[in-house]
């Protein structure tokens, strides 16, 4: 139990040092790798409690498909280390206290300080209760049953992202040469090689 | 009574006009001419159909006749009730008087979007014929708030040349005073489940408090409409940029939709709020009475002189109905019936000049009386009738209002009565500055006097100020037992509510 | 059963319309960029038939377990996004053509996003709420940035992106706190843990506050409105057109089932927050817009100021609030498409203007559309007896009678603010002397788009009851 | 004991950097979209720890959801940035501001 | 007799109709002979009806034609009335007799103007009216009548509209006179509340009531009857020119001559006297109003007789005679003498109109000059005239033999004003002798006045030019038969009415026209010491004497007395500044206050602070508003944010 304590309280720090950098960081690529760091704590928080499977997920979705999709899209735009501007000292204090009155506002109702059983009621006492199945089981029951519809819409947002995506960035250029394989293999030979009597000795002209 | 529906259809007629004049097609000249001549006729026929209304009013009757009813938005307990008592019937009749005359004296004077022109006017004869006629609540504030849809248009595409400013100036100003008396109908409607008119005269039982504060937002709305002091300051701007023709409806109709307001719906359904706040309303129009007589002796322009006699007109009739008994109300009625002519009148003849001449100003003009000596007769007549000579359609109105006001508050009478002698001060002068004096002005050498034409608008609302002066006994009698009911009714109410107040 | 025939039945216009749309997507994909008039056409044909389905025969009922309800309101909201979908499609082949974007991803996206706002408007659960939430927002992402090749649009798409993104989180987060404390993400369960006093009092209020933020958002809802302005300039005319009229409905009507749903229990609390953003948006939209001079901008705040009113039907949580939200919604609609038809004639010398004052003269060039655009703008100022006048009286009879009075009046004076620039539009047209006039179109859909909606209006004007019998209607589903 | 609470907490912290970041970020707007991913984590977050500590699976049916749908924002999010960048030349927030007024 | 009465009014609105509107058709002619014979067989009419009522049986002494409703409302009753009593028979008379004569002389007079219709149908108007005001059988007729011959002063002395000080005159009697019918309209107002009615009869009846009522006017607890007297009497100093409302009078001596011999000397101006008259049942229970009367119209009957002892307008002359003169009559009235005022006001409309007739006819001969410091000599010219306007000035100096044949031998005025005079000394109240004793100065400053008119006009030589001088002439027979006619009147008119008017046969005559308390006044008039009755007599003869050692022994005299006494000549000559006053203190600052309400109050106040202000302020918001909109996205996100915020917050606090 203090072993899972320490985890927790080593991945949980982490999680929010390396949110707090990606957000500080003056290279957008240093951002991006330490949102990388960011999510495989959380994904590892999610682990101590026993979520492996969005534990996984967490990290194949995030760190394999957002994250380089990110470093992709930084690298390609390639966009220079900013300087820190000066609106950003001018408006810390002023945001910094709003975004922590909202966060201890937060916190207190949510009753996470102390008497906050007045909110989190008995789930704030609680242990995590612990499926008899496993989680990924416990999962797959509902996700295509249950939630089946949800799983179909979330299939239509991607195939939205999808054609979004393409439609916004596909560009034919003119002047690009393109392999077109299905031109290469049907052509007929007839307009591929041309059959030249060379005369012995005479050469091709 | 009637087996048709005539105030229907004396309402929704000149829509039918409007239509008409919407579709037609083709040449530019034709269509002018068409349109034209669809108007008048329009016009002329609801002018006819209404005139039965007066004959077949029966004016020993103090309740509603004519009544039409059915349902219209019933999901929301609004209906479709039209009916008029001697209140109203009078305000129909002018208003379908005054259109034709409207469309008779733009006949020449106004040359672009004559097609746009006649719809505008028919469509705002079709708002206040049905303003007046109206029984419910809803359907009332539909047409009262329509009417500043083509007023706004009327004054801003052939108006003068501050136009724009006096357009938004009128449709803010009065809109922002509805808007209130929306919010009043509201909450009598919520009050008696039903927008009903008449069955918000028989129901509605409002705690003081509330009277206060519904009669406020009503008389946020007709005071501006009417307009009292100090809300007035739109009136003028707004005449004196309006074509002739919508400076006439609006001093002849739109004006009294104030008052009428105030006997409508104020006085029957707000009773003690009434008697609470008619102080604050004898203070409000006796202000204006001197206030802008004062001004007007100052003016410069023709039509905004006239309109701030019309202020101060205006101010007569909010005492007379707020003083509340059968002489004080009667001549309020009679008042705004006197000045729905005299001033339209009036404008019509600063119209007449304007079509010569392109300006208001009174310096421009002099000694008018050397070239148009049946411009100065008919002037004069009107002239005079603004400023109350016995005789005239004016005197009435205001004797009955003083005497009935005199009996209750000699203060307000006193005072109210300066108006005598400052209107004809302002009045006569403007008289003298355009007509008398030598014609020593070259532009004005070759003016024409009022062709037949011209004659034919004066000629009616002539004769009807000398019929109003020396007969007007066809006008009272018939809305008599109407004023009656409403006087009794109002100090039954305030009977009442002493009476509860006594009581522990 | 959770995946019966009756879901089936039930979902059958969505389905009806995603089988099309995945059909004209392969067909576009094969006949390429030619096939694009073809699909749009489909795709508003589809969307109207969509709408007959939902009544042939009409059903009612929940589907897929409880995710998914189909009633009355939900119907008729989802006619009114169908609608406005199919229009907003069919009146922007020209703009796009003109600026060569017109491609046939456009009306497929438009309808992939009403499938979205559907799925919106008859969620039923948290989840269901936010992926179809998703749906639609994906898709108006990126529509917004359709030409692509435009400063402004791309800006248009990117702000509405990343200020959509925030407020989907913050929405998430809401909706993560209150099955945190409400023990479920579907709407039955909430609703009975909340009438059983379960489900810690302030953590769900501060969820729903973040829900009602993030839907806020959507509405374009003051303080959440910012995006709104800048979008609906920067975003191509006829995508702005569908802005601010479907996802408005979509937006809407989902905050109506939410709120007046499972959170009807804290009708307390949430009516204090749709109070002050009603009377907010009213106010800014009113105040803001009076100095605009590109009439898009103009209508974008005119629109928030309209779901200012809309807004105050729901707040006053009574049944006749939710008629007067459809009542107001349905006379909006027409209204707005009407208006923008009317933005999208407008050209000078071929080109496409947007400026207010560009309308110069619309009255001389034509006569019709002036009549029509004016019929729009007293409607919109609410003046009598043009329809919207209808709308903001019944959003006032429920203002009064829930005892909102402050709301009310600020609302009623506003709406004199608000007039002022609707006038001056009419003043643009009617009075002011064109320096150059705008070109005189051939008839093309946009005009017969305008002059239908004139004709709508007008009848609506003067026949009420239809309308309000289905708002009627429509609001009774919430009121068993 | 590690409880509720403390999950709670750290979404909260990152919920709330992630705002913070947004509005007090002066760089470019991909940063913005990390912003956004950290906030959608912090509900991750939450809607995981909710569901363990319930025993019911359904917060992370959600989560799951949210991966998806995130992933497609992302996607989205980019495609829509290079496009931007493509007309600008830019990404910085203080040049975003042709719309405005 | 009827018929004969609506004829009577209904001729003259009918001829003015014709000449008026048909004038371009009809022709100058037509429009004269028409209007004029109606006036003639009115006057005839009249005077059948004045013989049937005046001499007939006490029953029908009274004759109410009732022509139909003006207006009901409530219990306020009014109608359309013709009564005529004695007093009105009298004022038929009077009205119709100088009128018609009018309207002969104008023919003449007016023979060269381009407007003689419209001059003949307003001179028939004006009869309409004011015959509407004699017959008038309640308050509202009356006032109806009243403010109609205002209007046909108003038009008349305008009459010459490219004239401005015509124009100006015009507008300032109109408006002089509607500051009086201010007051009268009030009275009715108060006679109506405290009575319940506006017809004579009824009003008559409550009188006694009346007395006893109290009034709250203008937050004063007063008697009732009195202040409506009051009220009333306004009114009739307005429309007679008395102080302080006199200042019109003068001014309209800007119309032609006619009008003023027929409005402003014979009918018109003596309407109020006609009134207090008609009202003498409530005058004559409203003491301190009466008294009021008595001192207004003393103190005018001195004070524009001083005037009218420096003015070198022949005209202007008389219309401050007028003005004096008519002060007399309500001194008379004041004090009760009701049959003595309305003995004079006959008189005084032969003498008076002669006077004006006769100066237009010496205006005429001399092409329209009025100065008298450019006469003289001019009974050359115009002999006929001469003797005529003796016969005048006479009268109106009140020169006769007393004690002769009983009643004393004399000009009409002579019988009049001694009555007047008498009667007031005769009441024995410190107003009557104060009245009395103006009265008897008064004689004595008209007879000087009025004789300097006649020796610097006809005697001497002449100061004009000659050109003028050559082409003078006695004018033709339609200027010089009225001047006949209304000289006999002048000559005879007193002694034949004077026992019918306050002789032993009063009471057979009035009726009860008049109030009868009257009689006990004339009484005391009759019983005064012979002192009394030689007083104005002596004073006239003085005055006389005086003007004749003035103006005809020494005629540098008149500088000499000017330079020796200028501030007292400066005042005299410039009326008393009334003119000046009035403009400083209420033209001028009503003018100031209308410009300072228009800018100030309605462009600066009203719109500065109300609508435009609202509107600017609107226009800054929407400026806040669209800077608040900046464009960049954290600033939105942070408004997001904050909205968030404040509602958390919000709910954060009410929960705990």
């Amino acid at each position: 139990m203090l072993l899972q304590a320490i985890a927790f309280y080593v991945f949980a720090f982490v999680v929010m040092a390396s949110a707090a950098m990606v957000v500080v960081s003056r290279n957008p690529v240093y951002s991006v790798l330490f949102l990388i760091l960011a999510f495989f704590n959380a994904a590892a928080l999610m682990l101590l409690i026993g979520a492996e499977f969005i534990a996984m997920i967490l990290i194949i979705v995030y760190v394999g498909a957002v994250a380089v999709l990110f470093l992709f899209v930084v690298m390609m735009l390639d966009i220079n280390v900013t300087r820190l501007r000066e609106g950003f000292l001018k408006y810390l204090p002023v945001g910094a206290l709003i975004g922590i009155v909202l966060f201890c506002e937060i916190m207190l109702g949510l009753g996470v300080f102390g008497s906050g059983t007045a909110t989190l009621g008995e789930l704030g006492k609680a242990a995590p209760q612990v499926v008899a199945i496993t989680n990924t089981r416990a999962i797959g029951q509902v996700l295509y049953t249950q939630y089946f519809y949800l799983f179909q819409v979330a299939g239509l947002v991607l195939l939205v992202a999808m054609i979004g995506a393409i439609v916004l960035t596909l560009r034919r250029r003119p002047g690009v040469r393109r392999q077109r394989i299905s031109e290469q293999l049907y052509r007929p030979k007839e307009q591929a090689i041309t059959v030249v009597k060379v005369p012995t000795g005479g050469g091709v002209s | 009574m009637s087996s048709w529906p005539i105030l229907s259809l004396v309402t929704f007629l000149p829509l039918v006009g409007a239509l008409f004049c919407l579709v037609v097609n083709g040449p530019k000249d034709a269509v002018d001419r068409n349109c034209r001549s669809a108007a008048l006729v329009t016009s002329v026929v609801t002018f006819v159909i209404s005139i039965l209304l007066w004959v077949r009013f029966d004016p020993t009757k103090a309740g509603f006749q004519f009544e039409e009813k059915a349902d219209w938005v019933p999901a929301l307990n609004i209906g479709y009730h039209m009916g008029i008592d001697g209140i109203s019937l009078f305000f129909v009749l002018l208003s379908t008087l005054l259109t034709p005359l409207c469309i008779l004296s733009a006949w020449e004077a106004v040359r672009v979007r004559v097609k746009e022109y006649m719809i505008a006017f028919l469509v705002l004869e079709t708002f206040m014929v049905g303003m007046f006629c109206a029984l419910d609540l809803a359907l009332f504030y539909v047409f009262f708030e329509g009417v500043l849809i083509p007023m706004f248009l009327i004054i801003g595409v052939w108006g003068g040349p501050r136009r724009i400013y006096a357009a938004f100036k009128f449709f803010l100003y009065t809109f922002l005073g509805s808007v209130l008396m929306l919010l009043a109908i509201i909450a009598i409607y919520w009050q008696i489940g039903t927008s009903d008119l008449v069955v918000a005269m028989e129901k509605l039982q409002l705690p003081f408090i509330w009277q206060c504060w519904l009669f406020v937002a009503f008389f946020a709305s007709f005071a501006v409409k009417m307009p009292m002091w100090p809300v007035h300051t739109w009136l003028p701007d707004a005449h004196v940029e309006a074509p002739t023709a919508g400076s006439v409806i609006l001093a002849g109709v739109l004006l009294k939709m104030g008052g009428y307001g105030f006997l409508r719906l104020s006085i029957p359904l707000l009773p003690e709020a009434c008697q609470f706040f008619a102080p604050l309303i004898f203070g409000l129009s006796v202000v204006a009475v001197i206030y802008t007589s004062l001004v007007a002796l100052v003016q410069e322009d023709m039509k905004k002189l006239i309109a701030y006699s019309s202020v101060a007109h205006m101010g007569l009739v909010t005492i007379g109905a707020f003083i509340l008994n059968m002489q004080s109300v009667q001549g309020s009625m009679f008042q705004m019936l006197s000045h729905g002519i005299v001033s339209a009148a009036l404008f019509l003849c600063v119209g007449v000049v304007y079509d010569r001449m392109h300006t208001h100003e009174i310096d421009v003009f002099g000694g008018l009386v050397h070239r148009m000596p049946r411009y100065a007769f008919i002037f004069m007549v009107f002239t005079l009738a603004s400023i109350g000579l016995p005789g005239l359609s004016g005197f009435i109105g205001e004797f009955l209002v003083l005497i009935g006001t005199f009996k209750v508050n000699t203060w307000v009478a006193t005072l109210a009565a300066t108006g005598l002698f400052l209107g004809a001060a302002y009045a006569l002068w403007l008289y003298r500055a355009i007509i008398f004096g030598q014609l020593t002005k070259d532009s004005l050498k070759g003016i024409l006097d009022m062709n037949m034409r011209e004659v034919a608008v004066f000629v009616p609302l002539v004769l009807l100020t000398l019929w109003m002066g020396v007969y007007p006994s066809s006008f009272l009698d018939p809305m008599a037992p109407s004023i009656d009911k409403l006087v009794g009714d109002y100090q039954a109410a305030i009977k009442l509510a002493r009476t509860a107040s006594l009581m522990p | 059963m959770i995946m019966g025939l009756e879901s089936w039945t039930l979902a059958r216009p969505e389905i009806f319309l995603l089988a099309v749309t995945a059909l004209l997507l392969i067909w576009g994909v094969v006949r390429g960029e030619s096939a694009t008039t073809f699909v749009s056409l489909a795709t508003s044909a589809a969307l109207i038939v969509t709408a007959v389905l939902m009544f042939a025969p009409y059903r009612e009922g929940t589907a897929f377990g409880t995710l998914f309800i189909v009633d009355r309101l939900t119907s008729t909201m989802k006619v009114l996004v169908l609608v406005g979908s199919a229009v907003a499609i069919l009146m922007s082949r020209a703009y796009f053509e003109d600026v060569k974007a017109w491609r046939f991803e456009y009306p497929l996206l438009v309808a992939l996003a009403s499938v979205g706002m559907m799925l919106m408007i008859s969620a039923n659960d948290l989840m269901a709420l936010y992926v179809g939430l998703e749906l639609q927002s994906l898709a108006l992402y990126v529509v917004a940035a359709f030409q692509r090749d435009n400063v402004r649009s791309t800006e248009a798409g990117l702000k509405y992106f990343v200020l959509g993104s925030v407020a989907s989180g913050m929405l998430l987060f809401g909706a993560s706190l209150i099955y945190g404390f409400c023990g479920s993400t579907a709407f039955v369960q909430i609703s009975r843990a909340l009438l059983e006093g379960k489900g810690g009092e302030i953590g769900t209020v501060i969820g729903l506050v973040f829900v009602v933020a993030g839907l806020a958002f959507k509405c374009a809802a003051v303080p959440f409105h910012m995006w709104t302005p800048d979008v609906y300039e920067g975003a191509p005319t006829p995508v702005t057109a569908l802005f601010a009229v479907a996802p408005k409905v979509a937006a809407i009507s989902l905050l109506v089932s939410v709120l007046m749903g499972p959170f009807k229990p804290l009708f307390d609390q949430w009516q204090q927050i749709v109070v002050v953003a009603a009377v907010l948006s009213i106010a800014w939209g009113a105040f803001a817009a009076i100095r605009q001079t590109n009439i898009k901008r103009l209508m974008a705040y005119s629109s928030i100021n309209n779901v200012g009113y809309i807004l105050l039907g729901l707040a006053s949580g009574s049944e006749k609030g939710i008629q007067a939200v459809v009542f107001y919604l349905a006379i909006y609609v027409v209204m707005t498409l009407g208006t923008f038809a009317i933005i999208l004639l407008m050209k000078r010398r071929g080109v496409m203007v947007e400026g207010v004052n560009d309308l110069a003269g619309l009255a001389r060039s034509q006569p019709m559309m002036a009549l029509a655009l004016l019929v729009f703008m007293f409607s919109l100022a609410g003046v009598p007896p043009l329809a919207g006048f209808w709308g903001k009286l019944y959003v006032f009879i429920a203002a009064i009678e829930a005892k909102l009075y402050t709301a009310a009046v600020i609302g009623i004076l506003s709406s004199v603010v608000a007039s002022y620039y609707y006038l001056r539009i009419v003043k643009v047209m009617y009075f002011d002397e064109p320096a150059e006039m705008l070109d005189r179109l051939p008839f093309s859909v946009n005009r017969a788009v305008a002059l239908a909606s004139a004709v709508v209006i007008a009848l609506f004007s003067l026949a009420p009851q239809p309308l309000s019998l289905a708002a009627a209607a429509a609001a009774k589903g919430l009121f068993p | 004991m590690i409880g509720l609470g403390q999950y709670l907490f750290v979404a909260g912290v990152l919920f709330t950097l992630g705002i913070l970041g947004i509005f007090l970020n002066r760089k470019n707007v991909i940063v913005l979209l990390m912003c956004v991913e950290l906030m959608l984590l912090a509900v991750n977050i939450n809607l995981v720890a909710f569901s363990i500590f319930q025993g019911n699976v359904v917060g992370q049916v959600f989560a799951m959801l949210v991966l998806t749908v995130a992933a497609a924002e992302a996607a989205i999010g980019l495609a829509i940035l290079v496009v931007y960048f493509r007309n600008r030349g830019t990404i910085e927030v203080e040049d975003i501001d042709a719309l405005k007024g | 007799m009827d018929l004969a009465i609506k004829l009577i009014v209904l001729l003259p609105l009918l001829a003015a109709a014709i000449a008026g509107l048909f004038c371009r058709v009809i022709g100058d002619r037509p429009a004269q002979i028409v209007t004029t014979s109606a006036l003639l067989i009115a006057a005839a009419l009249s005077v059948f009806v004045f013989v049937s009522i005046g001499f007939g049986p006490d029953n029908a002494k009274l004759v109410i034609v009732k022509l139909f409703t003006w207006f009901d409302s409530g219990t306020l009753n009014v109608d359309w009335t013709l009564r005529v009593d004695t007093l009105t028979a009298v004022m038929l008379i009077v009205v119709t007799g100088v009128s018609s004569m009018v309207h002969v002389y104008s023919i003449g007079y007016m023979a060269e103007d381009p407007g003689i219709p419209r001059f003949m149908a307003y001179l028939s108007l004006f009869t309409f009216f004011m015959l509407m005001l004699v017959t008038s059988d309640n308050l509202v007729q009356l006032f109806f009548g009243w403010e109609g011959v205002g209007l046909a002063s108003y038009l008349l002395i305008g009459f010459w509209y490219d004239r401005p000080s015509a124009n100006a005159a015009a507008i300032k009697a109109f408006i002089v006179n509607r500051i009086g019918d201010f007051g009268f309209a009030l009275g009715i107002f108060a006679v109506w509340q405290l009575s319940g009615a506006v017809g004579y009869n009824d009003v008559f009846a409550k009188a006694h009531d009346m007395a006893q009522m109290r009034i709250h006017f203008l937050g004063m607890d007063l008697p009732a009857l009195e202040t409506a007297c009051l009220l009333l009497f306004v009114g009739a100093m307005g429309k007679s020119a008395q102080l302080p409302l006199h200042t019109w009078l003068p001014d309209a001596m800007e119309g032609p001559t006619p009008v003023s011999a027929l409005i402003h000397a014979a009918t018109m101006v003596t309407a109020g006297v006609f009134m207090v008259c008609r009202l003498s049942p409530l005058f004559e229970l409203a003491p301190t109003a009466s008294a009021v009367v008595t001192l207004i119209g003393a103190a005018t009957a001195f004070f524009a007789a001083t005037i009218g002892l420096t003015q070198f307008d022949i005209k202007r002359v008389v219309a401050y005679s007028t003005c004096s003169q008519l002060g007399y009559m309500f001194f008379a009235a004041g004090v009760g003498a009701y049959p003595a005022a309305m003995f004079h006001l006959t008189t005084h409309a032969f003498f008076k109109a002669l006077l004006f007739l006769g100066s237009g006819s010496v205006i005429t001969a001399l092409h329209h000059e009025q100065d008298m410091r450019k006469m003289g000599g001019v009974k050359a010219k115009t002999p006929q005239t001469f003797y005529l306007m003796w016969i005048g000035t006479l009268s109106l100096s009140g020169i006769g033999v007393p004690f002769l044949l009983g009643n004393g031998v004399g000009f009409a005025g002579f019988y009049s004003k001694d009555m007047m005079i008498e009667s007031a000394f005769g009441v024995h109240t410190s107003v009557g002798l104060f009245a009395f004793w103006m009265g008897t100065i008064a004689a004595f400053l008209t007879a000087f006045y009025s004789t300097r008119l006649m020796f610097l006009t006809f005697y001497g030589t002449y100061r004009g030019d000659h050109h003028t001088w050559d082409h003078a002439h006695e004018p033709g027979p339609a200027m010089m038969i009225p001047l006949y006619v209304l000289g006999a009147g002048a000559l005879l008119a007193g002694a034949v009415a004077f026992n019918w008017f306050v002789g032993h046969d009063w009471l057979a005559f009035w009726g009860s026209s008049v109030a009868k308390s009257s009689g006990e006044v004339l009484h005391g008039g009759h019983e005064v010491p012979i002192w009394v009755t030689l007083a104005p007599l002596v004073f006239a003869l003085a005055g006389i004497a005086l003007s004749y050692t003035y103006y005809m022994v020494r005629p540098e005299l008149p500088a000499l007395t000017a330079r020796r006494f200028p501030g007292i000549y400066d005042f005299f000559y410039n009326k008393w500044y009334f003119d000046e006053l009035y403009d400083a203190v209420i033209v001028q600052p009503a003018w100031r206050i209308g410009r300072a309400f228009w800018k100030k109050g309605d462009g600066a106040m009203i719109d500065g602070l109300g609508p435009d202000n609202l509107a600017a302020r609107a226009q800054d918001m929407a400026g806040i508003l669209s800077r608040f909109q900046s464009g960049y996205l954290y600033h939105y996100a942070f408004v997001m944010l904050v909205g968030v915020a404040a509602l958390v917050t919000w709910f954060m606090l009410r929960a705990g």
